[in-house]
């Protein structure tokens, strides 16, 4: 019962990748992509945490923390690229 | 267009190559002797929760010495080659500023991530992680620092002096291993503790502080070389 | 189910590596490479390896981003 | 060097210690005093962010009231947000509106900032001096005084009491 | 107990709902801030959402969840903050239906000084 | 068909279209950038490729806490040899990312271009 529930939440997470991914491809700018790139890096978070319980390992959520602060820096280095502040 | 078609030909070969390797591949469903070995005997003889970190720190130790070198290398050459550079024009550079959100986030964050970072490599033979993500993630840190405070100058002796002194402790954790125990960066030399507590695995915690300053420590002067130069363009 | 999970990893992948290969705009597939490096990292957490999966987030994907951005601002600077 | 600054830092730094290793072994906690005291050192001697935050019941009473009304705004918004989206017409209104914040300390305001951003319907963009630009998906007045009313009613007062 | 992990299941699955909307709306909306709106909020909001419930099933886990939670609270929107200044300096195109755009002077101003 | 339709294929199928692809880019791409993106993308496909190998049906993280105990460890993880190994790989492949992209910047400054084809001093 539970797992399914779960199966169905990853379905969910997937198809929100999915989503930002088209637009990862299309996105008109720069900035629309690296807006993708966001919400593709949050959603991954939770589908480690999500491979985290499956396996039954606590150990795999220090992957889920570097993971967040990588991509978040990531994320303001392009930023900063951008507005010529780097 | 002769060049063209000759790659083609090399690429269709290593795809065929490939595809060899492909169809013959099965999986295992067991261990290989050798890991079975390590598999078995690692937590006795290592003390390492961490299977990986006892492999990469004390059965193939020898490897990581040389990657840390290679490391080294990459960092002193990336550095001549851009300070080398003779600059084109003498103009100012003018950055735009942070805003202020960014600033203040960024005291807060950076005193956590340097934690983080020191939490991955101190915990290396229990959890995921070790010298290299940790130094990686103090690197990070000092990226953030950059990011936040374009102005912001470091202090290259102190990165020089942390990298050298990382370096030496290293290899003479190394040479201890060889005189008071059965080889070099052999961990047994230092008690091996209860397996899973923060002070077991002997010297394996100690050769992570070590690997993780000195790896921080390199990238950091990679980063650094490549924001110095930015003012003298 | 990780099967299935893992025939998506592999997708995303590929999408994004050829992204990075035939994109005409540098910047874009800068980032397509370090998002192809996230999601390998989330699939070596699929094949039991959290201190690769680390390693590869934290040095493979995130540290080399932003290395190549350094390199493209001062390319762009000595540009102007 | 401000202690009240180190001090505060060193409470954080060892909370997070605290949360990250989940065992209460001594060694452990030995490393992580030692660890956090040594950063706490390095980091809070510079700089007074968090110097100005005193741990009062009041003020510990303050911020429960703040993640609670935080919690209930985050999701109402999200709710609103997500009709939006849904709807096919797409109903959306959107501007950059100018407001006003009487917070001075930094981490009162960038709280303050990610708490508006983190709210769906309004972002952040830029922030000078006591002026707050922000996006706002659904303009419902371009004044001033009737916009900070309408977007930081709920969340300024509260903040003013945490961090004085 | 069955019922608490349920429990916990049915809060992820809302958060992942809430992460589908935010891949949506980054698809659906006309312009940069307006993605920026549905696409990062929504899906800070399900990544939250999901890790509690996780905890919830495994309560053994609440701690490390909990700094994650912090950490994504922090840092998101910052990095929202950063890329929306940028792009607004930048001078990309809003929609046809933005109403008014009131830092564009302040902004004129200091590119002037 | 069925016997390919396990993680450690499907996870090794990927690795290796990564790899031809990332060659792909090294041999067709003229920007010196794409070159170095074509590098790092062919470092990952062979790190996968090497992962892939190490993995064990079924098996699980090679770290022994509570979920995994001792006496039982040899059972259930992967092999922890190919994970250090590539280990080490990923950060020499750092190293060598940013040494060719010092190179890049070294040539632009010389002949402020990112094309390879007016690099011709060698060409023979």
């Amino acid at each position: 019962m539970v797992n399914t529930i779960l199966f169905v939440a990853g379905v969910f997470m997937a198809l929100g990748i999915l989503l930002a991914l088209f637009r990862f491809i299309k996105g008109p700018d720069i900035t629309d992509r690296t807006i993708a790139f966001d919400v593709m890096t949050i959603a991954s978070i939770t589908v480690i945490a999500l491979i985290a319980h499956f396996a039954g390992r606590i150990i795999y959520l220090d992957v889920a923390l570097v993971y967040g602060l990588l991509s978040f820096l990531s994320v303001v280095a392009i930023g900063r690229y951008i507005e010529r502040g780097l | 267009m002769i060049k063209k078609g000759l790659l083609l030909i090399l690429l269709v070969g290593f795809v065929a190559v490939i595809s060899g390797l492909l169809i013959n591949f099965t999986g295992s469903n067991e261990l290989n002797p050798l890991a079975s070995y390590y598999a078995e005997k690692g937590p006795t003889e290592v003390g390492a929760a961490n299977l990986v970190t006892a492999v990469v720190i004390t059965y193939r130790g020898f490897d990581t010495l040389g990657e840390v070198t290679i490391l080294f290398i990459a960092a002193a050459i990336v550095g001549f080659f851009l300070k080398t550079m003779n600059a084109d024009t003498n103009r100012p550079l003018r950055l735009r500023k942070t805003s202020e959100i960014l600033e203040t986030a960024s005291t807060l964050l950076v005193p956590t991530i340097f934690m983080l970072g020191a939490y991955i490599f101190v915990n290396g033979h229990l959890t995921p992680g070790g010298g290299f993500q940790g130094g990686a993630v103090i690197a990070t840190g000092v990226m953030m620092i950059i990011l936040a405070r374009p102005a912001s100058q470091f202090n290259h002796k102190l990165i020089s002096v942390l990298e050298s002194i990382s370096g030496i402790g290293f290899v003479v954790m190394g040479v201890l291993g060889l005189v008071l125990a059965s080889g070099f960066l052999n961990n047994a030399f230092l008690p091996l503790g209860k397996l899973g507590s923060l002070l077991s695995a002997g010297a394996i915690p100690i050769i992570y502080v070590f690997i993780g300053i000195k790896v921080g420590s390199e990238l950091t002067s990679i980063l650094d070389s490549l924001k110095e130069n930015q003012n003298e363009i | 189910m990780s099967i299935l999970l893992a025939i998506f990893l592999g997708l995303v992948i590929l999408v994004l590596a050829i992204t990075a290969i035939y994109h005409k705009n540098t910047k874009v597939a800068i980032i397509a490479t370090g998002t192809v490096g996230l999601f390998a990292s989330v699939l070596y957490l699929l094949l039991a390896a959290p201190d690769v999966a680390l390693t590869e987030a934290s040095i493979g994907s995130g540290l080399s981003t932003i290395i190549f951005f350094y390199v493209l601002n001062k390319i762009r600077q000595s540009n102007d | 060097m401000n202690i009240r600054n180190v001090a505060n830092l060193f409470v954080l730094l060892f909370l997070i210690w605290l949360l990250l290793t989940g065992t209460f072994e001594l060694t452990s906690l030995l490393l992580g005093l030692v660890l956090a005291g040594a950063l706490a050192l390095i980091f809070g001697k510079n700089s007074s962010v968090f110097g100005k935050l005193r741990f009062t019941p009041k003020m510990l009473a303050y911020s429960l009231i703040y993640l609670f009304v935080l919690s209930w705004e985050i999701v109402k918004s999200n709710i609103d947000v997500a009709l939006r989206v849904i709807n096919p017409k797409l109903p959306i209104n959107p501007g950059i509106v100018k407001i006003k914040t009487r917070l001075k300390s930094p981490m009162g305001r960038m709280i303050l900032a990610n708490s508006i951003t983190l709210t769906p319907g309004t972002l952040t963009i830029d922030m000078k001096d006591d002026e707050l630009y922000i996006h706002w998906i659904d303009v419902k007045t371009l004044d001033a005084e009737k916009a900070s009313q309408e977007i930081l009613g709920k969340f300024e007062k509260l903040l003013e009491v945490i961090y004085g | 107990m069955e019922i608490r992990e349920i429990i916990g299941a049915s809060v992820t699955l809302v958060g992942s709902i809430f992460i589908f909307l935010g891949g949506l709306g980054i698809v659906r909306m006309p312009d940069l801030f307006n993605r920026i709106q549905a696409g990062t909020k929504a899906s800070t909001l399900g990544t939250i959402l999901s890790l509690i419930g996780l905890g919830i099933i495994n309560p053994a886990w609440i701690w490390k969840l909990l700094v994650i939670v912090f950490f994504v609270l922090i840092t998101n929107p910052v990095s929202s903050n950063v890329i929306s200044r940028a792009a607004h300096f930048r001078g990309t195109k809003m929609t046809d239906k933005t109403v008014a755009d009131l830092l564009v002077e302040s902004e004129n101003k200091t590119r002037e000084e | 068909m069925a016997q390919y339709l396990t993680l450690e294929f499907i996870a090794m199928l990927t690795g290796f279209i990564l790899i031809i692809i990332g060659l792909w880019g090294m041999i067709t791409q003229k920007n010196l950038i794409k070159l170095v993106i074509g590098f790092s993308l062919f470092d990952t496909g062979l790190n996968i490729v090497i992962v892939s190998m190490a993995y064990v049906k079924n098996s699980t993280a090679p770290i022994i806490d509570k979920a995994v105990d001792v006496s039982q460890a040899a059972s259930k993880i992967a092999d922890p040899v190919p994970q250090a190994l590539v280990l080490t790989s990923i950060v020499i492949g750092l190293g060598v990312t940013a040494l060719m992209l010092a190179y890049v910047l070294r040539m632009y400054r010389e002949k402020k271009s990112l094309d390879i084809n007016s690099y011709t001093d060698l060409r023979w």
